[in-house]
């Protein structure tokens, strides 16, 4: 991690370390939650993977378009999306950011320029496309973000991306976060070659960096926002990481084998992004204990502030349930 | 009035569109060159950012529909062929018919998707389908089949200017068909069937490329005292039930001919919406003229034996009219 | 008999059959780990040849079903949700449901796709369709949807014995329940229909899910006297028609029940089929109770409102039997 | 063009000429056809690329697979189908290869593992990918062959080809006919980067070759189909040629503005790859003028023979129409 080559500030340094303990304390929440039979659907945390989210989405503005996956909770909030709606939508509440109608799957907030959450695998690289197109004719220097896995760079469609983006120029930044797994199949298992060369027959600029390293992330992503912001077309950034829980949480009670080893997971704890970068920050004088303290203090009351709110949230109306499939009824 | 071709009436619809919202975006695979004419001449005068000739990729050209018009823009999106809907289904189902109501109603879809539907012309089982059954079950995707020149330029700028995905599948090869367009500005709102002929006998509904036929039966039959009610219900989702269900009281029997295989199809459905809401008005079983569960064949004679023709509407009309309760 | 949860009767059904055919070959995402546990075990069993974990990329698999079946294996293909059906929906409609047709029969296609179907766990719009509407107006695709753990494994080892593309679709959070299984060897021919209970009052065609709770509903009436017959379709394509038409005959009155969306769902088109077939014995409008024409939404609250529940057949069967011919 | 390199014998080259030579005039027949009227649906012809097909059938036996494209003539006839059969089926006779049923954008012939032209641009790559799996299974050094256009290469179904190809080494060829345009799009319109290249981020060997030069392709797929028959895994052949007819063959009836030069045709007719041929065998001495013409006749009688096959057989049986969607109905 290099401070002087990413010439971010201290407030910034510490706005980066705060988005990812936040995203992490959220989804520890979540856990607990699940695990207590309070959430109604499914829930994939994102515990691990936070330096990706928020080191990318430091660089976007509310007018730019990111778009997500079913692991959506890190870049909703490293986005600006409110953590008690957030809350109240996977609790399955009317004031839920999208009414209880989507869920932890679905988390979107247009306001914000999220596009949302995806159940779709790979759903979300073609709607960035589409918001890149629609940027591009803006003519404004808006970008668009489509954050993918490493299972969803085996759909075609990121294929076509690359083309269509390539071709026009559109200021697209396609962000793989290779965790190790598509769900239970190690990623070796299920891809061949390397995810970061699929970009170069497109012509498309591509690099490799160590997703749990907040600041790596950070320098490969301004690189491509700046590129895309200038007209300069696409990026493809893989970023090397690792999911840490479960793919989904209540998969150890349909899952009758180990898909991997304890050591391999206790192995990349070690490299935790949070820990990392505060010991970074701790190391080089940026961050002193008691401030640490203190943003941590924030962020629990801002989770215990998001819980308050979901929970004192009223269950939607059933009448509204088949109320706005279309904006013009008839 | 003028005369015009069905394909020029939509191309004139696109063009007046776009000329009146700059914020509408168009493109598909090879629409500069333009297949059906529908959109020919528009990138001459719109230019190369507002019409893009996209490479084949259906699922990501009907995803970026979604996207691109969740970002603000008024989308055209052209599938071509009903039949490669399938090859961009998923974002079609699971995005364009869904990011509204996951969303809570956060945006709008301004989403027009042009293909054309249907069999006639030898172009076999991956050029024919009539894929408005498929569409309708999605829920979230509003259907037109235009009937008429006229009705296809009304529509289409009713479709264009509609805040909501709007499939508009035009009949294959048809769209040298011409008809009388007004001059003047014509906006026909989604959601409401039309009368195409007044008759006491029985109820035709007819959808899209079946409307002529209809029509020609009813001609026929007229000759012979049998007077049959032509209706074209012009959009599928949303569908005008009440003018539909106002004839089949009057007629007391319903015929419903759609160019659809038959399972599952328009015609069930309306069938089935009669069946439960008209139920004490019927006189007659609930005949459908559809295509036979299978693909459509090349050869011409074999395209003709599974395609609903005047000949299968008249068999139907003939059979639903002379109809009495068995004792 | 053993009392045996549906997914182990699933996976026993399987199992069987790939012991007896050593052409299957079963592949698709995560089949090795099994997210529902219909296919726990084979890779074990039957080794990385023969069971194989895909990546992520529908459009291929569901063309790959189709050409290793037409070069000659029997294919058991997971598509895992339905939703992911419209994903890799090109190959199945235009290449599984179509090449046997388009070449003339030189070819059988003995593939049979797996897939969950439908909601009721909070899992949101994009995983919770339940897609056989869309499937079966396909045309060339046959359709099963089992309603007990016994049926899963008799229409399972047929969907696996049959030479045509079957979708072999089991109710989502549905295969924990638990029902007799006979120990026997147990093959059921798809398009059978079975009668789960009879009555003479109404015919409840009910579809997949959608079993349990109508014969829910129909033991609740019977103690008001209410007599209703619950007809479970088991496969929609082939459809038993005859006794579903034999039950409407015998009781005068239909309601059909589907978990799909409303528009061009089974139910219509069954409603079509008997206001056809069995139109002079009709007592009362046929009713359809199935999901209205919107998303599955993600809070309880709101699924349950969508949903088709017991109470919602109940008070189709009560406004059926109570219904009178107005004067 | 090297004879030396490709090792083959006399016959061998009049055996591909002949090919090649059956293939155009089979085609110019449809031409006429078409232009007469007798042909009920569209034609899309081959006519400048017959030396993809038959450079890589020569090296494939009725067992090994083939899939193609709406464009599939050429490849039907290189891999051996009937030529009576084939025209039959465009004319709409019963006594097509696919009984009237599938016309000529499905000529297919399963016995000659043909499993078919195809509407869908990209439908034969799933499909012989498919097909390389039952091969591979059947353990006997069977190997499947998808052709398709440049156009198709840009959909996303190549890269997942191409993925599942190289993790389960299958016997699969991809050749991909770059033939300048995809419909009325010049390649390069559509067609970010080398197609070729794409092949390579997977670890999937790919060459480009002459498309116009049957040697040159016959060398390319003998590597391609040996390393597949050998257990090697998947190959991609990018073949550069030019569709000199259009792309369909009433396409001056709705094309208002020209898509390409006549000069650019030109250029091209003048690399046709039967005319090259020809030329090689008569300056390397390997063809006598009279043995050149003595193929030329006995095509023509082929082709004659197959029109009046074809005029002679009946129509279908419209009572058939519905006859085979299933193989047990019931
Ligand atoms: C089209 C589609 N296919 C399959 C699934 C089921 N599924 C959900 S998550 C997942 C794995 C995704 O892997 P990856 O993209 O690496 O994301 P990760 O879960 O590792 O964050 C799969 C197969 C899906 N949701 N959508
Ligand atoms: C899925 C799909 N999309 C679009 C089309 C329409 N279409 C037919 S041929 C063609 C161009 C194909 O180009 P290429 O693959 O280069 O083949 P070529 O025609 O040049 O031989 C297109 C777009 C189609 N048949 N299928
Ligand atoms: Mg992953
Ligand atoms: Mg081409």
């Amino acid at each position: 991690m290099s401070v002087a080559a990413s010439n971010l500030s201290r407030e910034e340094l510490l706005a980066l370390y705060q988005r990812m303990l936040l995203i992490r304390r959220m989804e520890e929440q979540l856990a607990r939650d699940c695990a207590a039979g309070k959430l109604p659907g499914p829930v994939h945390l994102y515990v691990g993977q936070e330096a990706i989210a928020v080191g990318v989405c430091h660089h976007l503005e509310d007018r730019d378009w990111i778009t997500s996956t079913h692991r959506g909770h890190g870049h909703f909030l490293a986005k600006g999306g409110d953590p008690a709606r957030m809350m109240a939508e996977i609790y399955g509440r009317a004031d839920g950011i999208c009414g209880g109608f989507g869920g932890s799957m679905h988390v979107a907030d247009f306001s914000k320029g999220i596009i949302g959450a995806n159940g779709i695998v790979g759903g979300g690289i073609a709607l960035a496309t589409g918001a890149a197109l629609a940027a591009q004719l803006d003519g404004d220097g808006k970008v668009a973000v489509a954050f993918f896995g490493d299972g969803a760079a085996n759909q075609g469609v990121l294929m076509e991306a690359l083309n269509v983006g390539a071709l026009w120029k559109l200021p697209l930044i396609l962000i793989c976060e290779n965790n190790g797994f598509s769900e239970f199949s190690p990623t070796a298992t299920v891809t061949a070659g390397r995810i970061v060369e699929r970009a170069r027959p497109f012509g498309v600029p591509a690099l490799k960096v160590d997703g749990n390293d907040v600041l790596a992330v950070w320098q490969a992503a301004n690189q491509a926002v700046r590129r895309a912001r200038e007209g300069g077309g696409p990026t493809l950034i893989e970023a090397i990481t690792y999911r840490t829980r479960g793919h989904v949480e209540y998969e150890v009670t349909f899952i009758t084998e180990p898909y991997r080893s304890e050591a391999e997971v206790e192995a990349w704890r070690a490299k935790d992004p949070i820990g990392r970068f505060a010991a970074y920050l701790a190391t080089h004088g940026l961050a002193a204990a008691d401030e640490l303290e203190a943003i941590e203090r924030a962020v629990g009351e801002t989770v215990a502030e998001a819980v308050r709110v979901a929970e004192a949230s009223p269950e939607p109306d059933p009448a509204s349930a088949t109320g706005h499939m279309f904006a013009n009824p008839r | 009035m003028a005369r015009k071709r069905m394909i020029q009436a939509m191309n004139e619809a696109i063009l007046e569109e776009m000329e009146r919202d700059p914020s509408i975006v168009l493109f598909g695979e090879d629409v500069k060159a333009s297949l059906f004419g529908d959109t020919r001449g528009l990138w001459k005068r719109f230019g190369p950012d507002r019409v893009r000739d996209t490479p084949i990729c259906e699922a990501l050209i009907s995803g970026m529909a979604v996207g691109a018009a969740a970002a603000g823009r008024r989308v055209i999106c052209h599938m071509m062929f009903g039949n490669f809907v399938y090859t961009g289904m998923d974002a079609i189902a699971n995005q364009a018919a869904k990011l509204r109501y996951m969303t809570n109603g956060q945006i709008t879809l301004p989403i027009t998707f042009l293909a054309v539907s249907g069999g006639g012309r030898s172009a076999a089982a991956q050029h024919s389908d009539a894929v408005h059954p498929v569409l309708a079950n999605l829920g979230g995707i509003k259907i037109v089949m235009p009937g008429s020149p006229a009705d296809a330029k009304g529509l289409l700028k009713a479709a264009i200017r509609d805040d909501d995905p709007v499939f508009f599948l035009q009949a294959a090869g048809r769209g040298g068909e011409p008809g009388e367009v007004p001059d003047e500005e014509l906006v026909i709102p989604l959601g409401e069937a039309c009368i195409r002929r007044p008759g006491r006998d029985v109820t035709l509904v007819a959808i899209g490329a079946m409307v002529r036929p209809a029509i020609k039966c009813a001609e026929a039959l007229a000759g012979e005292g049998i007077e049959v009610e032509v209706v074209d219900p012009r959009t599928l989702v949303p569908l005008d039930l009440e003018t539909i269900l106002a004839s089949v009281r009057r007629t007391g029997r319903l015929i419903v001919v759609d160019e659809a295989r038959d399972t599952c199809s328009s015609a069930s459905h309306i069938a089935a919406l009669a069946a439960e809401h008209a139920f004490d008005a019927l006189r007659a079983p609930i005949r459908r003229v559809t295509v036979p569960d299978c693909c459509i064949p090349y050869a011409p004679v074999l395209e003709r034996a599974v395609l609903p023709g005047v000949e299968h509407i008249e068999a139907a009309v003939r059979a639903t009219v002379g109809w009495r309760r068995p004792r």
